[in-house]
């Protein structure tokens, strides 16, 4: 049997984004988002060969990322690209609503999924100031959202966002549908440092569908800021297999983002 | 996005637990990547009668002419076309071949060479709808069917043009911040969209090899296909070794057709010229009902694209001058 | 004294052209103009070195046209050029009203320098089918209109067109206002095989300036479907001088489109 | 256009009475074309306090940083700030520094980095008013601008987007012809835009060697003045050689600085890169409203350009790594 590695938390959680990717999709990656390009990346070279994606602010297409360059708006993240495009042309993309994926987070992030990137607190006068929106209010015309995180904590998981920079299932059941989006869009994956979730179809609430290797219900429950909801039987995450941490360390991620970050 | 940065945290345990596993991850590498090509009588038959579609290239450049013959082979009716604001024979063969039921379009000529003889016909003796559009329709209604928009407003004075009051399909909106009226152009979003480029790879990146005209646009617009004829199938190695120079990516493709002089007699650019002589022939023979007919009989109908290269000519198409055009790298141009 | 040349008609259009061009405006040269694209060349090379022209549907930006392209959508008109940007970014310029200058011709042109490139008679049914208005609608966007031609006849010179492809000074004066366009704004200049005419300040109607070497007045008034005001002195035009004729021949026109059509 | 093709008409007879004439044209070549370079500090002149500023640049890539500290030194004020969808240090300098009354952002921060400490302040204590735009405002905004246009109408669904309801900028149309309310975005047209590319000629026209991110539209949708920094001045054959490389075309230009490392310390794209340590520096000190003084002083305020150049260190900047980026012809790439 062979020695499985040893392996980060970032690189689980792009593993992790990677498996649920679905062969033929369309994907958008944006700012600051190393696990979910690595994760795309890892996807094509694994199960999903015409899967496409489009890194971010330079708006490279299918980038073959051997290194993970710094930024999204890093110019070397077109190695390997079939096309590269205006940031513009994303947009197009995104609002004609030609999108399927698309990686989200959040400095708040609620029970049904919608993401906040502006304030805590009172919008006119916050707490706390975040960076703004940037892509994430495309979210309603892309079909599914994938939000990952390295910030598992109740500031982060709270009941309900401060602001809506990204929608998710709004107000649960029927709220999308009321807003002119369709209802079994939305996010439907939730990847962070200590668990992976999805939705409940009915109630549209966060469930819990896997902890990670030595991650306690108890650090979960205590790390959450509102009541997830548990799948039928809860697993553990799937850790990296050695291929996936092979392909990411030595065809992708050659520089080791995501054994630093 | 990070709220505040904790300390990097690195999970180092060795795990044996899940080696049991028997459906590996990577057991999931199953599929090939699929190509996209097919020949143009299977792209052709994605089109069907009754479709809108719109046919890129600008005057006698870059017209999807091998696709544009195999149209009319296959008897396509009540299409609904959207030009570019030149459109040249490719047009005035579907309008001429009664494929066409209405016509979207700024202008179809053969520019220097003279007027189109069967959309001209066809007007006069009012067989088609013609909705006459300025540049701006056709190029902003396209973005605008691109971003998923509506529609597009145009600048303020854009009404004294007559097409913008005999033409339905432009309309007005107010805008409540100032409460003034603003001629808009309704979004385009073709069925199917159909280019030609001199390169394409076989995923569909595309590579023109001179201007792009209305081309990106048409196919980023398109609501469900889009097909592409290429002069040259390149590897998607060379698409890779550089990504800049694809003009449309391929994700947005559906067909990719090898059709070598699919843009004859128009100007593949940077790869044969536009055939004048052919072009000549045409609009003298098509100045009446009958010669057109002819043309069509002659050149289209009882011709598969094979026999119609061989029936005009390889050795003639590629032995027209391209005047010291270099089609490699990056489309640079040196001087003759 | 040097020995004038030999110079064809559209060559004398292209040189007159030429002549009214300012330093310093931008220019948009349509489809079939071969003319004036040489006209744009020929200003830059001899009285306006920061005009700048854009070169009708390969956009090229100030292309040296040595020699001149077959037509404005041939790629190789970009040679010597310093940008080449698409339609739609000349469409942006044109609509934002950043364009100085436009040169048109059409089916029928009428007093009031109004061109129509659709149709002759009733547009539901025409007796006669124009290619269509292309940029012609885009002459309300811009400061100045120069009219040319190679078919001065009474056909095309109309007292009043059938069609509006672009706008001139619609029906003489204040009817520009009216439309909220720029009342000083529109045709300045028309140049055809026979003469030279501009627009008269008050009546906005067509004038004569100039008749070309050996053109007469009573032909050019059989030829007008109008009746052309008169400039106080009418004069001949002023024929191209050797050193124009050489720039055109020599540095730009170098396969004779001019000579030719 | 011609109705109709009459025969060619050729006057070949000799000209004799004219040569008389004085005032040839030919004697008209008076003017030399005038180069558009201006020092840093000229450019910024052009800059009135109260106006509308569009900054170019994506994160900490192209941003232009030494015509900001100008904008600094100069003591701007009441600027209405225009910012790329991922805004970073040229933003929260001048934020902080007090010139910007009001700002339209989608993103304020430092990516990986961290986020923009002076926004961030001058937003928790209410010194600056935020316009919270989406990318697709920036984007389609400036599109609408460049275009003439008043507005553009957005994709349905955009509208649960917390800034559609806060912002009041957003704003709702009624389309006639379904009855149907869009939400919209105003035309942005900035009174100035300030860029920074990798190279440009003396005329204006810029070569970006990377990506163009929002720069070009900026350029395009400038209501006044274009300003455009570069690392390298190029010469006007160079830019004629390969044309197609030209990101914005001189004609739209009005001020060309050569301003050698004028991103530092953000990445230039395939001339040097982001100065980690001194962002870093830079974050931790403006923590506190007295660090980013200090900042001020040290770095802004008491240098202009080539004492700030001096003070970083030249020789430290252009030994930054460029990981293998060839930054020559079509910005091609090799692997490293």
């Amino acid at each position: 049997m062979e020695k499985a590695a040893a392996y980060t938390i970032p690189e689980l959680i792009a593993v992790t984004l990677a498996r649920h990717i679905e062969d033929g999709w369309l994907a958008v990656v944006g700012t600051a988002s190393y696990e979910a390009a690595i994760a795309c990346r890892l996807a094509q070279m694994t199960h999903a060969p015409n899967f496409t994606w489009l890194f971010g602010g330079i708006g490279a297409a299918n980038p073959h990322l051997k290194p993970m360059p710094p930024s999204t708006a890093d110019f070397r993240g077109i190695r390997g690209a079939e096309a590269v495009i205006g940031i513009d042309e994303v947009d197009d993309y995104e609002l004609a609503g030609k999108v399927d994926l698309f990686f989200a987070g959040g400095i708040q992030i609620d029970r049904y999924g919608n993401l906040n990137l502006v304030c805590v607190g009172d919008y006119a006068k916050p707490r706390f100031r975040g960076p703004g929106s940037v892509g994430l209010p495309f979210l309603s015309r892309v079909k599914k959202v994938f939000i990952f995180t390295r910030m598992h904590n109740p500031r982060v998981f709270v009941n309900k966002v401060d602001f809506i920079s990204g929608v998710g299932h709004l107000d649960g059941p029927g709220s999308r549908a009321r807003a002119g989006l369709k209802e079994d869009d939305g996010p439907s994956l939730v990847v962070t440092n200590l668990a992976v979730m999805d939705f409940d179809g009915a109630s549209k609430r966060m469930r819990l569908q896997s902890l990670h290797p030595g991650v306690s219900q108890a650090s979960l429950i205590e790390n959450t800021g509102f009541e997830l909801l548990r799948a039928e039987s809860v697993r553990v995450t799937q850790p990296p297999t050695d291929n996936e941490l092979r392909l990411i360390r030595e065809e992708i991620d050659t520089q080791g983002i995501l054994q630093r970050i | 996005m990070d709220r505040e940065r904790g300390p990097p945290c690195f999970f180092s345990f060795f795990i044996f637990h899940f080696s049991f596993c028997i459906l590996h991850w990577s057991s999931l590498i199953v599929a090939e990547r699929k190509e996209k090509l097919l020949s143009v009588e299977q792209a052709v038959a994605l089109i069907a009668s009754g479709s809108s579609v719109a046919l890129g290239g600008l005057g006698l450049y870059g017209a999807p002419m091998g696709v544009a013959r195999e149209i009319v082979r296959q008897g396509k009716k009540e299409l609904s076309l959207i030009l570019s604001p030149g459109a040249g024979l490719q047009a005035d063969l579907l309008i001429g071949a009664g494929c066409a039921r209405e016509v979207l379009c700024s202008y179809i000529g053969f520019e220097d060479l003279g007027l189109a003889p069967a959309f001209r016909r066809a007007v006069e003796s009012a067989k088609i709808e013609v909705f006459d559009a300025d540049e701006a329709y056709v190029v902003f209604g396209l973005k605008a069917g691109a971003a998923g928009s509506p529609f597009f407003p145009l600048a303020e004075g854009m009404e004294g043009f007559d097409g913008a009051r005999l033409n339905p399909k432009y309309f007005r909106v107010q805008d409540p911040r100032t409460g003034k009226s603003h001629l808009c152009v309704p979004a385009i979003n073709p069925d199917v969209t159909v280019i030609h480029a001199g390169q394409c790879d076989p995923y569909g990146n595309v590579r023109h090899l001179g201007s792009r005209f209305t081309d990106c646009l048409m196919a980023k617009a398109a609501r469900r296909r889009v097909i592409v004829s290429c002069d040259e199938l390149i590897s998607l190695e060379a698409t890779q070794q550089e990504p800049q120079l694809t003009s449309v990516p391929g994700f947005i493709v559906d067909a990719v057709v090898h059709l070598p002089y699919g843009c004859h007699p128009t100007c593949s650019p940077s790869l044969y010229e536009r055939d004048e002589e052919h072009l000549r022939a045409y609009l003298k023979q098509s100045a009446t009902e009958e010669g057109f007919r002819r043309y069509l009989e002659e050149f289209v109908l009882r011709l598969n694209f094979p026999q119609y290269i061989e029936r005009v000519g390889r050795g003639k198409i590629s032995g027209l001058p391209a005047q010291g055009i270099d089609h490699g790298k990056s489309g640079s141009l040196h001087d003759s």
